[in-house]
């Protein structure tokens, strides 16, 4: 029965194919799949810019959008229409064909990087054989995206800051990867399904989830950092941080250019956020034997969920980094960090099962860690914190 | 080894000396030389005197030879001997000699070069007495040269005068002539004989074995080698003894001051000739069997009575008193040259050693007659000295009459009778005896011609010049000299001092006694000389054949004086430019006969213009030919330079620059293929690859 | 004509356009866009070779040589764009004309 | 000669002639991230699928944004006034046309075009891998000597030279 719920989208979808002439079938389904999955991340983007604005609020003690609809969760309706009925304005020194084109080249390949996380069972858009690395190619537009955003805005402030995001993306982005390949190490394979099979087991209560392996939590975190810096967020939403230089890269953009960016960027995250649960969460599997009855897909979407507010609590709580530290932060500890966890990973495939490993992954995560760190913060010894209040 | 023979070489060392020392000796001390001089030649007539006595005792050679130096396995040797002959020349060269010196003390004493004379004078005593004690014909020529340098250098002594300085250089020019004769017949005796040793206890070139191996051999030209060599040695000797074709320079050498006339051209120097003859007479006189005479003798012969006939005839007519005398010395040298040939050494050597001290007593005699007259040298010119000069006039008398041969009283009468006499037994023909008679004739008529101008007659000495006294002789360089008499102030002639009278008078005694050693009655000399046992045989003289030679000779010597006093005794020229009695009778010949039968015009016109021509052609020959072909190569060289140059400059240099200059236009060139323009190398990379595909395409095609 | 020519075909085409850009620019990153376009077009045709080439099974040697090729190409493109750099500090201008002054 | 083959062909080819021949230097790298996506879509039709992934990460992720990168730090963004072209630009061209003309030659007159074309080979990312480690191990890790060298030496050589006073 369980099975029946789980497996009701991909039925529907079957059926919906098999009434098509078989000639266009293909196109048929492939049309079906993409529909459903822009519809699910459509609404879910909607739903987390509410939740967002509502969490940070509660955050910084203060309720966030109750005005429209109860609660205010019809406030992304409002920002959609607001987006919609907006006037477009394109600065006259604008490159055009490239100040229009920036949007849809950040939003698509994004989309495309979707189509590989496995949702539920048997519920991947496209199961690759090669699917990680054809997620990281795919990811590796968006920094385009960002530049001709910049450029083609013929604004100092947009250029310096499509800049000063392409630098922290691409630093961000071989933590990413070297981060995520232990896994792949690990299961022997690049297919998003074979590594959520991969975690499909429990021993006692406990579930296979790469999570719960040393290398595999240090992984996390670290894939965790990588993700926020590479969408843009939080500590390290420097770019196009209010404060700093006056919302980065699309000041230029209005309208529902504008709206197509916060979609593309939110999709992004939802696109890394899904990589992690597939790589470290266990996809779609439950977190203990006896919730196996749930849908698998719902599991997939609890987990995004939960990452989901982690990041919103993260963006609510830390502080934004500066320019240096970020790319000193980049590849002064996130490098040697996912290194040394690689080196982990692999002595972990290669002790077998016992403490030994277990201890060793311990040491040899926790260790470097404390070292990097201190060298990292440098010498200062950071005296007792003061607070200076207007007197 | 007598004590003599050991210290025999300090005769000739002793003048030797003196002659070194008075060179060293500066100029101005006249007294200093003159005594050196004369004690040397005194020194060595005492040892001449000695050596005469030893020989006189033990009459056989006595040789004494020593190695001079060694070369390889040879050795050259000389040495010196003592042999009758060479005492009595040495006793005659020493006392001529010292006689001589004496005499020109007195002649040369307000001459400035004093000194200098001195010293030639004793160099030529030396020189003289080496050629005389001799042993090997190496030392003999080496002697003999000498001797032709001293003579040359007594008679240019007065070199300032160009006639002087000229006669001196042909009297040695014509004796060397000779003497080239003389050192081939050496060389030749020497390579045939193979030592110049004349006596070597048996192996030297006169012994008996050196000359029969001579006498056997016969060169190319049918002569006995033998011959051959006496015939080149008498060449030698007809140089230096003035015999007819090297005559010509005697006459001209009494531009030398009178006792060097006295001494070269009476005494010695000539009679070196004659003693040469002497000294290589057996060489001469070998002969092979067949043949009574050699060859070589006849020769002797024929020149000898030429020669006297010859100079005879020239000497009529001369009017210089020493050129008379000089050319009465030629032809009695012509007269002993002729003793030698036909009657051997003994009779030619006692007319010589005869004729020696008569000749010097003239020639002195003339010196004063000279020196009395102030240096008047002309017969012409002077004239009645009989009665200024008295001493002069008798010696001078004494000298003519022996020299003419006067009958049984002189010394000259019995030498020449003894040739006379010899050349009458002569059988290979009777000419020469014919000819010596007329010689004999004409020498006492030119003789007392002389007497009688110079002695007799008025004294023209102050009668001014007379345009026929300049004396026209042509010097040996071809330049018409014109000699002007000096005529200073015409003082009063005056007799000459003691100290040149008495040499005079001695040998005036000399010149009597001397013809009683060698008379046929007996003939001391030729034994002496032929180491003949001498007795005393009275009838010899009045043998028929030596009876009629002695009447012959004495009708000979009287007719010449009678003619002589006939033309100019009687009436003596009144002024100095009075024509010559004989040339009113017969003026063509007398002009021949004074102008010496153009014999020097012949030499002149003949060798010296020959020489010239030569002289020319080789210089013409050295400037075209030799100087051409050097210039040639120079040229040629240049050429070479030039072309080299000019290649190195075109062809090397520029060709270099050129092929620099392409190089770098080359360089240039492919500089530009990288000329830093990417796209340029992009493009050229482009067009190869799709050449090499092509190349790939249609390579791999067939 | 068979797809491997057009393949072939494509991608010499690819190879002259690149080659035509690089020799005609005048800016030097286009001299270098044209270069990594012809390593592109090399790449094309290892695949294609790769895909419709004779050979026996699953052989992937094709697929290995363009990885490499593509890695090679990008050190070169990261050293190439360095020395642009370089050069641009030095030369202030990133012109191919103006950087002629290594020549022989 | 599909319908995507076409398509994609020309996309890649225009892509490349506009990356060529634009005057805005930015614009010509946009087009070649075209051509790049194009030739990895290419790489895909041509069933290589780990190529094509590997194309688009390396060149649109990394080239294309270092282009970029270089050709703003050159201030080549703002369009250029001079002539676009090198003064021999007809030469290039025609020696384009030539080596084109050649290659085209060669591939018509090769022999190796005729036969039917084979079934695709499916190959998997794994046997790629095991190729990579045990045949080719040698040229991987001298790849990746390469790169770092590569790495280091862009680094030095971009890297600012402390100013000489």
């Amino acid at each position: 029965m369980g099975n029946g719920i789980d497996q009701i989208f991909v039925d529907g979808k079957i059926w919906l194919v098999s009434q098509t002439p078989l000639v266009a079938q293909p196109i048929v389904s492939a049309v079906i799949s993409i529909a459903a999955l822009i519809g699910a991340f459509a609404t879910l983007f909607a739903l987390t810019t509410i939740l967002e604005r509502k969490g940070l609020g509660r955050i910084q003690n203060r309720y966030g959008p109750n005005r429209v609809g109860p609660f205010g969760i019809l406030q992304p309706l409002a920002d959609g229409l607001k987006a919609m009925t907006k006037e477009d304005v394109v600065p006259r020194a604008a490159d055009h064909v490239v100040h229009f084109l920036a949007p849809l080249i950040l939003v698509v390949p994004v989309f495309l990087a979707l189509s590989v996380i496995p949702i539920g069972r048997n519920m991947t858009a496209l199961d690759l054989d090669a699917g990680i690395l054809f997620f990281f190619a795919v990811g590796a537009a968006t920094e385009l995206s960002v530049f001709m955003a910049g450029w083609s805005s013929r604004n100092k402030y947009s250029l310096l800051g499509a800049m000063r995001a392409i630098a922290q993306m691409i630093s961000y982005e071989v933590p990413l990867i070297l981060s995520s390949i232990p896994v792949i190490l690990i299961v022997g394979s690049l297919s998003a399904t074979a590594i959520v099979d991969a975690q499909g087991g429990y021993t006692g209560i406990l579930p296979h989830w790469f999570l719960l392996t040393p290398w595999g939590l240090a992984g996390f975190i670290l894939f965790m950092i990588a993700a926020t810096a590479e969408s843009n967020r939080s500590p390290f939403d420097l770019p196009e941080g209010e404060s700093e230089i006056i919302a980065g890269y699309y000041i230029e953009y209005s309208g529902f250019k504008f709206a197509l960016f916060f979609l593309g960027e939110y999709i992004g995250m939802f696109a890394v956020s899904g990589l992690a649960i597939t790589l470290f969460l266990g996809g779609w599997h439950a977190p203990f034997p006896f919730l196996e009855f749930i849908p698998s897909y719902i599991w997939f979407f609890a987990k995004l969920l939960g990452i989901i507010a982690l990041l919103i609590w993260v963006r609510g709580t830390v502080p934004r980094l500066r320019m240096d530290q970020l790319m000193n932060f980049a590849w002064k500890f996130m490098l040697p960090m996912t290194l040394i966890n690689l080196l982990v990973a692999v002595l972990w495939q290669m002790m077998g099962p016992g403490w030994g490993r277990w201890l060793m992954g311990l040491a040899l995560v926790i260790g470097p860690y404390i070292i990097l760190g201190k060298a990292l913060v440098g010498h200062r010894n950071w005296g007792k914190r003061t607070y200076r209040f207007a007197d | 080894m007598t004590l003599i023979l050991q210290w025999l070489w300090l005769i000739p060392a002793l003048p030797l000396i003196a002659a070194f020392l008075s060179a060293l000796a500066p100029q101005p001390c006249r007294r200093f030389s003159a005594t050196i001089a004369i004690g040397s030649m005194i020194g060595s007539l005492s040892l001449a005197c000695c050596a005469f006595a030893s020989t006189l005792k033990h009459s056989e050679r006595l040789v004494r030879n020593f190695e001079w130096f060694r070369f390889g396995d040879q050795s050259l040797q000389l040495g010196w001997v003592l042999d009758p002959l060479t005492a009595v020349m040495l006793v005659m060269v020493c006392f001529v000699g010292l006689l001589i010196f004496i005499y020109s003390v007195g002649y040369m004493a307000h001459d400035e070069n004093f000194t200098r004379f001195f010293c030639f004078l004793s160099l030529f005593a030396a020189a003289m007495l080496g050629v005389v004690i001799a042993n090997s014909l190496l030392l003999l020529f080496i002697s003999w040269e000498l001797v032709g340098l001293a003579s040359y250098l007594l008679i240019g002594f007065w070199y300032h005068k160009p006639s002087a300085a000229a006669a001196a250089k042909k009297a040695f020019i014509t004796t060397r002539v000779g003497d080239l004769g003389f050192l081939l017949g050496m060389l030749w005796l020497y390579s045939q004989s193979g030592t110049l040793l004349f006596y070597n206890h048996g192996h030297g070139c006169m012994e008996a074995d050196a000359l029969s191996k001579m006498v056997a051999q016969t060169t190319s030209l049918g002569l006995a080698v033998s011959t051959g060599i006496s015939l080149l040695i008498f060449c030698g000797a007809v140089g230096k003894s003035g015999q007819v074709p090297l005559h010509v320079w005697l006459p001209d050498a009494m531009e030398g001051p009178t006792p060097v006339s006295a001494l070269i051209h009476a005494a010695t120097m000539v009679a070196a000739g004659v003693f040469l003859v002497a000294r290589v007479y057996p060489l001469m006189s070998a002969h092979a069997a067949g043949v009574t005479v050699s060859s070589a003798l006849q020769v002797v012969t024929w020149t000898g009575v030429i020669t006297a006939l010859f100079a005879a005839t020239i000497a009529v007519a001369q009017t210089d008193i020493k050129r008379i005398l000089a050319y009465s010395t030629v032809s009695q040298l012509g007269f002993m040259m002729v003793g030698l040939g036909v009657g051997g050494v003994a009779v030619g050597m006692f007319h010589l050693i005869t004729h020696a001290f008569f000749k010097a007593l003239l020639f002195m005699g003339a010196g004063s007659v000279i020196h009395g007259c102030h240096e008047e040298q002309d017969i012409r010119r002077m004239g009645g000295l009989r009665k200024i000069m008295p001493v002069t006039f008798t010696t001078y008398a004494v000298g003519m009459l022996a020299l003419s041969g006067f009958p049984l009283l002189f010394s000259g009468f019995w030498s020449k009778d003894e040739i006379l006499h010899s050349a009458h037994r002569w059988h290979i023909s009777h000419w020469p005896f014919y000819l010596m008679l007329c010689a004999a004739f004409l020498t006492a008529f030119y003789m007392t011609r002389q007497v009688f101008y110079v002695f007799f007659g008025n004294c023209r000495l102050k009668l001014g010049q007379t345009t026929s006294s300049e004396q026209r002789t042509v010097d040996h360089g071809g330049t018409v000299v014109v000699e002007h008499p000096h005529h200073e102030l015409p003082s009063e002639p005056h007799e000459s001092p003691a100290v040149m009278t008495l040499p005079l008078v001695v040998l005036a005694v000399f010149a009597i006694v001397l013809g009683f050693v060698g008379t046929p009655a007996w003939p001391w000399f030729q034994s002496f000389l032929e180491h003949e046992h001498l007795r005393f045989n009275g009838a010899a003289l009045t043998e028929a054949a030596t009876l009629k030679t002695m009447l012959i000779s004495s009708v000979i010597a009287l007719g010449g004086i009678a003619l002589g006093w006939l033309l100019y005794g009687k009436r003596p020229c009144q002024r100095p430019g009075d024509i010559d009695v004989l040339e009113r009778g017969q003026p063509e010949i007398f002009t021949l006969l004074r102008n010496k039968y153009y014999v020097d015009e012949a030499y002149e016109w003949a060798f010296v213009r020959f020489n010239a021509w030569w002289a020319r052609t080789c210089d013409l020959l050295d400037t075209w030919v030799w100087n051409g072909l050097v210039q040639l190569c120079a040229y040629v060289f240049v050429g070479i330079a030039w072309v080299n140059k000019f290649l190195d400059e075109n062809a090397i240099n520029r060709g270099f620059d050129e092929g620099c200059a392409r190089l770098t236009q080359g360089g240039g060139l492919m500089s530009r293929l990288q000329n830093g323009s990417l796209q340029g190398y992009l493009r050229v990379i482009g067009i190869a690859l799709a050449v090499l595909a092509l190349a790939l395409m249609w390579g791999c095609k067939q | 004509m068979s797809p491997l020519s057009a393949y072939l075909l494509l991608s010499s085409f690819l190879f002259a356009i690149g080659l035509a850009g690089a020799l005609t620019r005048r800016n030097a990153i286009l001299v270098l866009i044209g270069i990594e376009l012809m390593l592109n077009a090399a790449n094309l045709n290892f695949i294609a070779f790769w895909r419709f080439g004779s050979h026996t099974g699953n052989q992937v040697t094709g697929i290995i040589f363009v990885i490499f090729s593509i890695a090679v190409a990008a050190a070169e493109a990261a050293v190439g764009l360095a020395l642009i750099i370089a050069i641009y500090r030095h030369y202030k201008s990133t012109d191919v004309e103006d950087i002629k002054t290594l020549k022989g | 000669m599909t319908a995507t083959f076409i398509i994609l062909a020309i996309i890649t080819i225009a892509g490349s002639v506009a990356a060529m021949t634009l005057r805005n230097l930015v614009h010509c790298a946009l087009a070649l991230t075209i051509t790049f996506a194009g030739l990895a879509a290419l790489y895909l039709h041509l069933d290589a699928q780990f190529a094509g992934f590997a194309q688009l990460l390396v060149y649109i992720g990394a080239v294309a944004i270092l282009i970029v990168f270089v050709v703003l730090l050159t201030r080549g963004s703002d369009t250029p006034q001079g002539a676009v072209f090198s003064s021999g630009w007809v030469a290039g061209v025609a020696v384009a046309a030539l080596v084109f003309g050649v290659l085209a030659y060669m591939i018509r007159g090769s022999h190796a075009i005729g036969q039917a074309a084979p079934a695709a080979p499916d190959v998997s990312v794994r046997q790629i891998g095991d190729q990579l480690m045990i045949k080719y191990v040698l040229p991987l890790e001298v790849v990746g000597l390469l790169l770092t060298a590569a790495l280091i030496g862009a680094v030095i050589i971009a890297m600012r030279e402390p100013e000489q006073t």
